[in-house]
């Protein structure tokens, strides 16, 4: 019996809990899969450590380049899983209709920008830099409020406390947020999927494979990711 | 008037006092006497408001402080009983001299009591210690500040539990007149803890023997140093009468102080006392000696005639002989004396009374001013 | 500070600030609840202890999460003190004060509550026969004795206010000069690939901090020992 | 237990297997510390103090990532440990029990200094004068008078390594049934949608547990005291 | 034999004594008498190593506890000194049984030392409170406990740092003889600090009278009781002098004991004691009287005559004469009585003595026991 370590950037939870199940059933009890969440940066230095890990899922572009240069990471073997759109949210009872519009520092009045924190999260980078490419960064400046992950961004959001700009996949699952406006991306937000190096085990590879298959791009979808080649919508 | 009738258990302990000291407006000190554990400090924790009686009812000076059937108990902080600890509870992190002053908030001024900073301090040697701190005191000097505290604390009673325990003998009377000085000048009444028969005796208006955490007896030091059926309580060592006598006259050349009482004239050693004073005399049976003829040419000063009146009748080597001399006189000899001289009942001897072997002591109130209840029930 | 980048020092005086203010204000709170807890019978002291506890034993996010509920702009308190005095505790170095207070109350506590129990009581009562209300024998006697484990509890709470991540940015985020604290600026090197030597630094600095802050408070502890005069040699 | 799920009768066993290891060992050791601080004078004592108190001032996610340096497989000590003794810390429960007790250490030592520092030397030099040595003055009469000290800060050290987060999940990730503790099986939860319910259950159930260790002291403490007799009424 | 020079600084106070006491093998009691405040406690605990001189040297029975200039510094453990202390410090955690036993670890076994756990629970009336803890006892039961405590862990010598001050006079007397009888019998020699005369003189063999913090003097009893320029030190109140006296002979029958000294015999109340026992005998001046002529029919069994030999020249209505009876004697008169028997220089008297004024205390050792040093530098 052997058992898969898929260590997994916290944000892709929804999409691959159920997945390690479905790969247990499929592997009919030669081996399982088991995830391990958490913050991308702590999983990417914990697999520099020597953490058992076997695959290695995030979407943070930074921490995957560090682990592939430092060869933690096969990287002629990563691929991209699926991918994610950014989206500005409201409280549903905010009737507001706000854009991302050069007037939106002056329509958020005391009210604050809530982002993921570029140093920390995907999320944050790839929302720091939509708005830079928007000419907003500067603007916002002072109205900006960073969460260290993006479930703690939509937790705030979700309180009412300010407007956010958050995952698609989780802005869906949110039942206290309605979507404003979709946040035009300069870069696909792409999860790659890499296997560890040194530890590709056949039911390691087994797990790689079932994780890119059909059954698993329906879970994708199912948890509001969208296909790596697909068009976020807008 | 202290009026007391507590009952309070501790465990296997149970304290069961009920005893009333008269005492009209004026103070006077009450001395609960009693062996180590018969719950002297017990009592007097529960006068000051420290522990609270299971039942009972305290009064003193007309105050009720506690009465379980009528809900009353107040607070220490309201009692206003300065009370000096067995042991000592200095503050550790004051010094001497803001120990002192912490009670004299209650006046709010600095000199108002009856007792000054500066007499305190004066009279307790603790001028070269005002700023130290306690933890740094010997044993002694510790005792000092404490009493100092509490009389400063400008109480309307005084409990004071063994103070005068740590202290040696020449500290103990320079502050022995000083408490004697208090209780007759400012008329704070002292409920004093002791187990120095000498300070009894000195201090002494009501005697409250404790033993086993009851009342044995109440009353005067006269009355209660007399009976014989207290002598495992009073001990016997120390036993001894005690005679109430006036000042009559001085010879100051001749050194001589001569008072009046119930077997005529005795002669002590001079001490300046106002004529007609009242005060207590006390003769300790092992001072007193017996004479089948008058002696001559002899230091002793007082001889006095009388009867035989009881033979102790405890065992060992001496015997206390009762004399009747006009009022009760202990002497103690030895058997072989006793049966030398023929000694018995009814037959006549002269007492010879060493004149250093008296105590002097104002009486300053009248006579009944106890009233004795409660004893060994 | 010349030996601190701009960064490190604004972290570094925000950090000071923000755990003065904590500490200065649970401070006197603290010791009503010790008083409380040792010397006082009443009913639902439990409670009340288990309350103070909850910091302690909750996960910070979850505190962090909880103060968002009761003092965020829709909170309970928190919508209630915007609406009538206009004071928002949620993105704002008051709120990172009030997480750092909220977190270190426990440890406070128990460091009062210990010296307190250790406060003969002999001494109160030999107090209160020389006339002295409950009050003054609290001020005159009760606090002194107490000293050296205020100090204690208070330099302890200070160190954990300093140290203070988890329930500051769940409760205020990370706003860079408002509420990013040193533990704050220290996790988000952490996360950082190449952050390594920044982050060592800002641990060094935290250390230092703590430090200068624990022999400020021996000396004192020292001084107090001192004027009590000392005992045998142990 | 009929109540709760097996996920989180796993959750909880696992804490309490962690915290209770974490304070048994760091019992001794604590009190060794604290008697340093308190009795010995020696060079480089408030080094000693700091170090100390270093986890309270850093983020726990700092401590967390310190000790994956230093007992990591490929770190400094642990390398040498797993080379020579085939022990390993990163990523299994131990490693979980070593996180929660470098947290919890300095409560722990803080606490029993405050008691230790209140038992009258008078008394242990007493007990010298009865040809006692030192150690046996330790073990008959300081320990037993710091008894309740050292039972605070068990207690309290208890609690604090059942609520461990941020270093835990840095040091030894988040391995279900390895690693996944209350407060990391509570994150794992938020980090999912729709798992507030569940992560609501964890956190009351982190709660009871905490405040039953909490009762317990004070009620052994009361015990102690009561056997101690009272002193007069206050 | 105790030697010590020892110097040590507190703040103001300054400790510096020096002083040896000369023993053969046998224990013998030293005492510290001094006011409070005279470094008594202090000097106390540079000899238990529980402080350390700034220089000097203590040498107890051959052992060198310390010597600041060879560098030696005992700790206390392995001093073997039992220390009561002052103010108790009984182990508040631990039963009062468990108190007792605490230093009996020291041989390793239940019975061995010179006192059994039995004995000393009868002699100090602990029985009743073995199961309780320290918090709940009284002040006196509380410093029995530690008496016990330091007597059962077999020390080589015993520190009693005024152990009795708060035990009542009974229980006093009960303790006493149970000290003595551990001097006599065990051979633990003891160093007992005490303010009470009392005790010194039934329990010393040699005394240190300290004076703010210097030894004022060192010697035996006998000696600096009868030293008039001690007087301030020793008090006068109970001023007198002590005589070695040896057993002669008993009448059992008749309730006396017969006693030689240099002035003849002594007749005392009868005491069991072998024939040939050397003891002490104090006589306290103020209960010796003087008589011209020697009285008939008299209860006082022991009258000496003797001649004058100096008058004190102390001021008050009494005076001290100096009277050699074969030995020196005291006796304390009023000023009048000296007038009218024209007491003087040279003049025959005769001594009354009151036999039950004797304290019994037994020598047990040869003459010269002390050599006297450092006396008021
Ligand atoms: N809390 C308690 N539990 C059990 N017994 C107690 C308690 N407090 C006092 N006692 C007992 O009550 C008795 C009286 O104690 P108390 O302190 O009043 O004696 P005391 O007369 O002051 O004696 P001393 O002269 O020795 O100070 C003692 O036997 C003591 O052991
Ligand atoms: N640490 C200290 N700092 C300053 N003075 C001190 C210190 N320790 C003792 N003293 C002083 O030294 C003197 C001697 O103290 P010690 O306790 O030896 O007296 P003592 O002879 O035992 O008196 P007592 O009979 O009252 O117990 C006292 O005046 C005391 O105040
Ligand atoms: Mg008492
Ligand atoms: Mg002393």
């Amino acid at each position: 019996h052997e058992r898969v370590l898929i260590f997994a950037a916290a944000s892709t939870a929804p999409a691959i809990e159920p997945l390690t199940r479905g790969f247990a059933k499929a592997e009919g009890g030669k081996a399982d899969a088991q995830a391990v969440f958490a913050a991308s940066g702590t999983l990417a230095r914990q697999i520099a450590n020597g953490a058992p890990a076997d695959l290695f899922l995030s979407a943070d572009k930074r921490w995957i380049e560090t682990l592939a240069k430092s060869g933690h990471i096969d990287r002629t073997r990563m691929a991209a899983l699926m991918r994610n759109c950014l989206v500005l949210v409201l409280p549903n009872d905010d009737r507001r209709r706000l854009t991302l519009s050069a007037t939106l520092p002056k329509e958020l009045g005391d009210g604050r920008l809530l982002l993921a924190d570029p140093a920390l999260a995907p999320l944050g980078a790839y929302s720091k830099a939509a708005l830079q490419s928007l000419h907003l960064w500067e603007p916002l400046q002072g109205r900006l409020a960073f969460q260290p992950n993006a479930r703690a961004v939509l937790a705030l959001a979700a309180r009412g406390e300010a407007l956010a700009i958050v995952y698609r996949s989780g802005a869906n699952k949110s039942p206290g947020l309605r979507i404003a406006a979709p946040v035009p991306e300069t870069a696909p937000i792409l999860y790659f999927l890499a296997p560890v190096a040194g530890r590709d085990r056949p039911a390691a590879q087994r797990l790689l494979a079932y994780l890119k298959s059909d059954a698993a791009r329906t879970a994708y979808r199912r948890a509001g990711f969208i296909a790596v080649d697909a068009p976020c919508p807008s | 008037m202290i009026e007391v009738d507590v009952r309070r258990r501790h465990g296997a302990f149970a304290l069961d006092a009920r005893f009333t000291t008269d005492t009209q407006d004026q103070g006077g000190v009450t001395v609960l006497f009693g062996r180590s554990g018969a719950g002297k400090t017990s009592l007097v924790n529960l006068l000051a408001g420290l522990d609270r009686p299971d039942s009972g009812r305290i009064v003193i000076g007309g105050a009720v402080l506690f009465d379980s059937e009528r809900g009353i108990d107040l607070p220490p902080e309201q009692r206003r009983l300065g009370y000096v600890f067995q042991d000592g509870r200095l503050f550790p992190h004051l010094s001497v001299l803001r120990n002192l002053t912490y009670g004299m908030k209650r006046l709010g001024s600095d000199g108002d009591g009856p007792v000054t900073l500066d007499t305190a301090i004066e009279l307790l040697d603790l001028r070269a210690l005002l700023d130290r701190r306690p933890a740094t005191l010997s044993g002694g000097e510790k005792q000092r500040v404490a009493i100092g505290r509490a009389l400063l604390a400008h109480p309307r009673l005084l409990l004071m539990d063994e103070p005068l325990a740590s202290l040696d003998a020449t500290r103990k009377n320079e502050i022995l007149p000083f408490i004697e000085q208090l209780r007759d000048e400012t008329g704070i009444p002292i409920v004093y803890v002791s187990h120095a028969l000498d300070e009894v005796i000195r201090l002494a208006d009501t005697l409250v023997l404790l033993s086993e955490g009851r009342v044995a007896a109440v009353g005067g030091v006269e009355d209660l140093m007399s009976r014989l059926d207290l002598r495992p309580l009073t001990g016997r060592y120390e036993a001894g009468a005690v005679i109430a006598a006036t000042v009559r006259s001085h010879d100051a050349p001749g050194g001589l102080t001569l008072l009046d009482f119930a077997g005529g004239t005795m002669r002590v050693p001079y001490t300046e006392m106002p004529l007609g004073k009242e005060l207590r005399v006390r003769v300790r049976a092992r001072d007193v000696s017996l004479a089948l003829s008058e002696p001559a040419d002899i230091s002793i000063l007082n001889v006095f005639p009388g009867t035989v009146r009881e033979i102790g009748g405890e065992p060992g080597p001496q015997v206390d002989v009762l004399i009747d001399i006009g009022c009760p006189l202990w002497a103690r000899i030895t058997r072989h004396a006793l049966e030398k001289l023929a000694i018995a009942p009814g037959k006549p001897v002269h007492a010879l009374v060493k004149a250093v072997a008296l105590d002097r002591h104002s009486l300053g109130h009248g006579a009944g001013r106890f009233r004795a209840s409660n004893e060994t029930r | 500070m010349p030996f601190l980048t701009p960064l490190e020092t604004e972290a570094l005086l925000l950090s000071l600030r923000v755990a003065l203010v904590s500490v200065v204000f649970a401070l006197p709170v603290g010791l009503l609840v010790a008083w409380l807890l040792v010397r006082v019978r009443f009913p639902g002291k439990s409670v009340l202890d288990a309350v103070v506890h909850l910091p302690l034993v909750l996960p910070p996010v979850a505190v962090g999460y909880l103060l968002l509920i009761a003092l965020g702009r829709n909170g309970i308190i928190g919508g209630w003190l915007y609406d009538s005095f206009g004071i928002s505790f949620a993105f704002t170095w008051k709120g990172a004060a009030v997480a750092a207070a909220v977190m270190a109350f426990p440890l406070m506590v128990r460091s009062m509550r210990l010296s307190l129990e250790a406060v003969d009581p002999g001494l109160e009562a030999a107090a209160r026969t020389l006339g002295a209300t409950r009050r003054r024998v609290f001020l005159t006697v009760t606090l002194p004795l107490m000293a050296p484990g205020i100090l204690a509890g208070g330099v302890l709470a200070f160190a954990r206010a300093l140290g203070e991540f988890g329930a500051t940015i769940t409760f205020v985020s990370n706003i860079p000069g408002e509420t990013r604290t040193l533990p704050i600026a220290l996790y988000t090197l952490t996360q950082t690939p190449g952050g390594e030597a920044a982050a060592a630094r800002l641990a060094i600095l935290a250390a230092l901090l703590a430090f200068a802050a624990l022999i400020g408070s021996e000396w004192l502890a020292r001084r107090v020992k001192a004027t009590r005069g000392a005992a045998a040699r142990a």
